[in-house]
């Protein structure tokens, strides 16, 4: 029983802390905002360059093969800063599904250059299922294309490639698409959280010999994806949690600190004592993955609380803050309009309740 | 006990609902009706919005509760409450503060010199204005105003700054709570005053805001005014603050928007589909919106709690912090809620390609942050019943 | 839009306020939890003889045929001193079950006795629905005979007839059945709340020619007895928020009344605000009633919204009091098991949020 | 990071699992074991229950942390908390404050006299002690406490009164912070004695609670004692008070028992029908487990840092708090939803005919109330976490 990191873990997060504070501040994420790409290639590339990018891929493929924890840290460090990069989308599910592959050529070819960040790579999986009509995607193995729309897909304009997920007879399955290919329209979408989302609409496209095969696993979403993206809420939320203390303690009404004042005090304390429980829900989850432990329903839990947790903070955060907190000059609103997101991408409440549910009641 | 209105006030509701139905034909109507808008729906910040006040007013629907000595019709309050209902229901501009609290301010109080320059204008919706109360350190704690007006010979000159002034950009005149004695308890010492909005010595600067809303900082520089433009009595300027909440006691808290925004969520359960069945079908969906309806009835009856107390000539301070804050609370997690039924393509915005009921729930979220903290933030609503409503010594 | 009681109402309430404080305090409250019966004969007889027994009978069968607004008023000051009777099964409930009956005979022989408050007639409905083996009451046409076993009877002990709610090939009807009748045995239950609640067997028991017929409706229950129960909580509310307001403003730590601590002011503001939600609510369900309108969906919202708030304010109130509120000494525990029974009985969270949906969603 | 324990806790465990075992096989297993008992399923409170803590203090169990010169084994703290996790997950009692805060306490402070009177007995599982801090009032402000003691000659002597002193009706000697010097600041002035029991100054009043659990006031009428039962320094008793959360840290906070609810919840989901179906097949059931899953397993992690903090030699003071309000408000909210779940009939005592799970759920709600209520209420949790763990400037 140890909570502590060790001293690689702690190198780690300092240097991931410097190359997030080097890049990201609160005008470098408004900057952003207002971008089509939101792609701070500065920051990428560092990322590349130091080989954080490699962190969760296998050293023959020129990984530096590290531990489900260190990815939450790294992502930890991403949500403090709202650091924007298409990391958990290319080095982490792109990686995850092109290791899974079973072709030893394909993922030898990508793994190295995704280590590096040297290409892109982005799944294109969620569709709009709102709509009766909307047909999903398949693939056509006589004519080897793929066609439909895929919706909110992350750094689409910034992919070298994509991963398509679509349906065949058989089931479903992934097609490694480059995203210069025929057929192939990306229309922005913007949303919510400015994040930068994308409709990828896949007309016929070609899908070259042996760049289709059939999903190993029911869900899109793998382990190291729920893990990072409950990480990098817990992050998220522990700066926001220390910039909404700090405005309590220096904002005066009434005569004195509302931070003296239980209405806000109290919110804040039950944010901060379920912060804790989610964070180390997080690094269980990372831990037991490392353990060789089945850890999807940890990796399940530890996203739904953790999103759900950086919402409810940012919510009390703005209330805290009254005006400022409302207004786009102050800094919750950036936490917020993203908390949303982080509750709504890569696995729903309802559809992680469900599963939790289903694991739970087994 | 009664919770129906009179046959007389659901007739005026009927032609004033027939009189919309004309506008609504005409060329200005998806500018003034514009319940998208959310919650600044309800501001004549536009020509169109003017012309449509102006019409409102020919049609002898402003002013409808004051005296006939100074133009209105004196009916009862109720009939405020009615149109501003059916106005904010629509998304309309509502009849507001000038023929509110302003204007019955300046009846109550007022020389016979602000009366004839201002009642007049106000009746025909010829001028409009912005409210200029808090500051950057005064914001639950009003009373704690700074911005100074000093008299210098027969002038009042003002200095300092107001911030969340939302008419600011397109008022005409500023109503302005201001501290003409430092000395006395902060209570004591503030004085209000009008001021033309385009005197030189003042500074609008746009506040953005994440719900697409603008509200403005106004910086005052030597800004100077004439002994007529104090309204009443110095230094009694926080009482006529607080009387204000009287004079609106019916015409600010409709309940329409909120029915509007179940009813969506509603519609929104019977279309959206999850995993190939309408979202009315899961149970969970169903238990939430179950609960929501009673919430939303809740609301409904702290509405007309407010209502039925004024109409019988009663300030309904602790009804309405009840209703206030629950109602925006409610508000807020309607529209979280509906996001979370759509799933991630409820973050998409109008106009992104794919963006479910044309990015109206996205829009809602952002729109409705701002109801739990301006007017009164849900803190100050909660003092307000606990000390007033349950007689606790709470302090501030 | 009149938000206030007519003067017949407010004296219909200060009566009822007058019989209630005479036989209700505490002390009361807690002699009547160690009994078996739990009945107040003195209450009940004087219910009886000032005529509210009979509200809501009409007046052909001996009754005041007052509206839903006054049983609302009623039940609230029943609420507000933890009053127990068997009011809500006899006079309303089975007076309810009685007037639909249909038979002419049946309702003017029994109706006017209820009225009076000279029988006390019981129905009894709720089964053991938890257990796959439990099966349900039924009427056999030929023996005429019903069987089964009810639980949860309130004051089954001091029933003189029992409604017996049974199962036919065609459908759920009511059996009309004496107390004493062969084949009845009645066990108490002893709960939670310290109600008068029973076990009551019916084993081939026999009902008499006319005695039986199909229920009218789908649920057991009816408007009236929603609205009633929405009002009892409503009532306890009241009082239990008075209670622990003053003893707010009364207990002092570190120095200051502890009413001064939002933690303290804040939960009860709330639990304010939902009990004028919910009071006018329920009033609005009575005189929905009273109109003639189709006030179903209504009263549960009432009914659910009302427990629910009561059930939170006891949680707030015993908490707020500290450890006497925890002690049977102390007030707040009467009304908080108090309050789980009205959760619980007539109407659970779920059914009639179950209902609620049907009518929002249909 | 690691969240298992060592091979050699695990074994030391499993070796305590199987003494259990044994005991279990007695003849007083049923009083021993009795999770139902809930909240008081920790006290020795009766004969069968001490005769199982001396068999424990025989089998070595009992003062592992202690140092070996008092007769300890000097074993790490883990230790003892892995014995309370399995006592208290099983419905035994639990390794005490006798062993844990009074005996460490006259350990680092008290005189010989004491140790030598005391510490044998405590590690034999000998004595029982009552704790007497809360008075009528000093609830959450203990430090206000009022019990007077004086000096008279070479006695002290003790007069007042004590509350919510749980043991009181069964302990051997009473641990009690008393006022011994009035005039002093409020934490200055209270000094820490030892009093028997059995003293015929004192008198023990039942009080009894919703949970079926008796706690006690106790009145002290001259009660004189001697001044070796003066616990370390006169007027230093506060700090003692204070210290004791540090003992306590491995014994205090352990989370089987809720994990133990919870497992309890999904049973009866499984089991319970509602419309012929099992409440597991019920979506909205569904929904609410799943929520439950993650609170618990938060709760648990609360507790692990509550732990590995203590394992570090550090005292955790804000992650203990943060883990009792936590898992206190989290017990008692499975419990009402348990009674939720189960209809009317969840209304139902142990004994009543159709009691659902032998009444278990009716008891859990009664008995978890006073867990957000003793031991540091909620609200004062949440002092300490916003004061010592977010460093937010609250007043008390």
């Amino acid at each position: 029983m140890d909570l502590d990191f060790n001293e690689e873990q702690e190198l780690l997060r300092a240097t991931v802390r410097r190359i997030c504070e080097t890049s990201f501040d609160s005008a470098a994420v408004r900057k952003l905002e207002g971008e089509r790409d939101k792609l701070d290639r500065a920051f990428w590339a560092a990322l590349g360059e130091s080989g954080i990018c490699a962190l969760r891929i296998e050293e023959r493929h020129g990984g530096a093969q590290m531990g489900a924890l260190n990815l939450a840290i790294v992502f930890e460090e991403f949500g403090q800063v709202l650091a924007s990069s298409p990391f958990l989308q290319s080095a982490v599910h792109a990686a995850d599904i092109l290791s899974a592959v079973g072709s030893e050529d394909l993922a030898a070819e990508w793994l190295p250059k995704i280590a590096g960040g040297e290409v892109i790579v982005i799944p294109a999986w969620q569709e709009d299922e709102l709509r009766e009509a909307a047909r999903p995607s398949h693939f056509d193995s006589a004519s080897r294309t793929v066609s439909g729309t895929k919706m909110v897909v992350p750094f689409a304009s910034v992919a070298d490639a994509f991963l398509v997920r679509a349906a065949t007879e058989s089931g479903a399955g992934w097609a490694l698409i480059p995203a210069q290919s025929d057929g192939i329209v990306i229309t922005e979408q913007p949303n919510y959280a400015s994040q930068p989302l994308f409709e990828v609409r896949f007309d016929h496209v070609h899908v070259a010999e042996g760049h289709f095969w059939p999903a190993a696993e029911n869900s899109a979403l793998s382990d190291d994806v729920l893990i990072a993206a409950a990480a990098e809420a817990v992050g998220a939320a522990t700066r926001l949690l220390k910039i909404t203390a700090d405005y309590a303690n220096q904002r005066k009404q009434f005569g004195r600190p509302i931070a003296g004042f239980q209405a806000i005090s109290h919110p804040l304390a039950d944010c901060a004592t379920e912060l804790e429980g989610v964070r180390y829900l997080t690094y269980q989850a990372a831990w037991a993955k490392d353990e060789g432990q089945d850890c999807a329903h940890l990796a399940r839990m530890a996203k739904y609380s953790a999103a759900a947790l950086f919402r409810r903070l940012a919510t009390v955060a703005v209330q805290v803050h009254g005006g400022i907190g409302y207004s786009t000059e102050g800094e919750p609103q950036l936490f917020y309009r993203r908390s949303k997101y982080h509750e709504l991408m890569y696995g729903t409440a309802a559809g992680l309740k469900k599963s939790i549910a289903d694991h739970v009641l087994s | 006990m009664n919770f129906a209105f009179s046959e007389e006030e659901m007739a005026f509701l009927k032609d004033f609902q027939q009189y919309l139905e004309q506008e609504k034909a005409g060329p200005d109507s998806s500018v003034i009706f514009a319940p998208w808008r959310e919650t600044d729906s309800w501001l004549v910040d536009s020509p169109e919005r003017r012309g449509f006040m102006k019409r409102l007013a020919q049609a002898g629907y402003i002013g409808m509760s004051w005296e006939k000595q100074y133009g209105g019709r004196e009916r009862p309050g109720v009939y405020d409450y009615l149109l501003n209902e059916e106005l904010s229901s629509q998304g309309a501009p509502i009849i507001g503060k000038g023929v509110g609290c302003i204007g019955k301010t300046i009846i109550a109080h007022g020389s016979d010199k602000l009366k004839q320059e201002f009642l007049p204008q106000i009746l025909a919706a010829d001028i409009e204005f912005a409210l200029g109360y808090s500051e950057p350190g005064a914001g639950s704690d009003l009373a704690s105003l700074r911005l100074r007006a000093e008299r210098r010979g027969d002038e009042w000159v003002l200095n300092g700054q107001k911030m969340w002034t939302t008419s600011a950009h397109f008022a005409d005149w500023y109503w302005v709570a201001a501290r003409t004695d430092p000395e006395a308890p902060k209570h004591k010492g503030i004085s209000v005053f009008l001021v033309p909005m385009d005197h030189p010595g003042l500074t609008i600067k746009e506040i953005k805001t994440m719900g697409d809303h603008r509200t403005n900082e106004v910086f005052f520089d030597e800004v100077n005014i004439g002994p007529d433009y104090l309204v009443g009595e110095e230094n009694a300027g926080w009482r006529y603050v607080c009387e204000a909440l009287d004079y609106e006691r019916f015409a600010l808290y409709t309940v329409g928007p909120l029915l509007l925004k179940f009813e969506a969520l509603v519609e929104l359960a019977k279309v959206a589909r999850r995993d190939g069945r309408p979202l009315s079908d899961d149970p969970v969906v169903r238990d939430r919106i179950a609960e929501f309806a009673c919430e939303v009835e809740m609301a409904t009856m702290l509405q007309r709690r407010v209502i039925a107390k004024a109409i019988k000539g009663e300030v309904p301070t602790v009804e309405a912090a009840m209703y206030k804050y629950f109602s925006t609370g409610l508000g807020r997690r309607i529209a979280n809620y509906a996001i979370d039924c759509l799933g991630p393509l409820g973050l998409l915005k109008s106009g992104a390609p794919g963006a479910p009921f044309g990015g109206r729930w996205e829009m809602s979220d952002r729109a409705t942050v701002v109801d739990t903290i301006g007017g009164g933030s849900t803190e100050v609503q909660k003092n307000i019943v606990a000390r007033r409503g349950l007689g606790l010594m709470v302090g501030a």
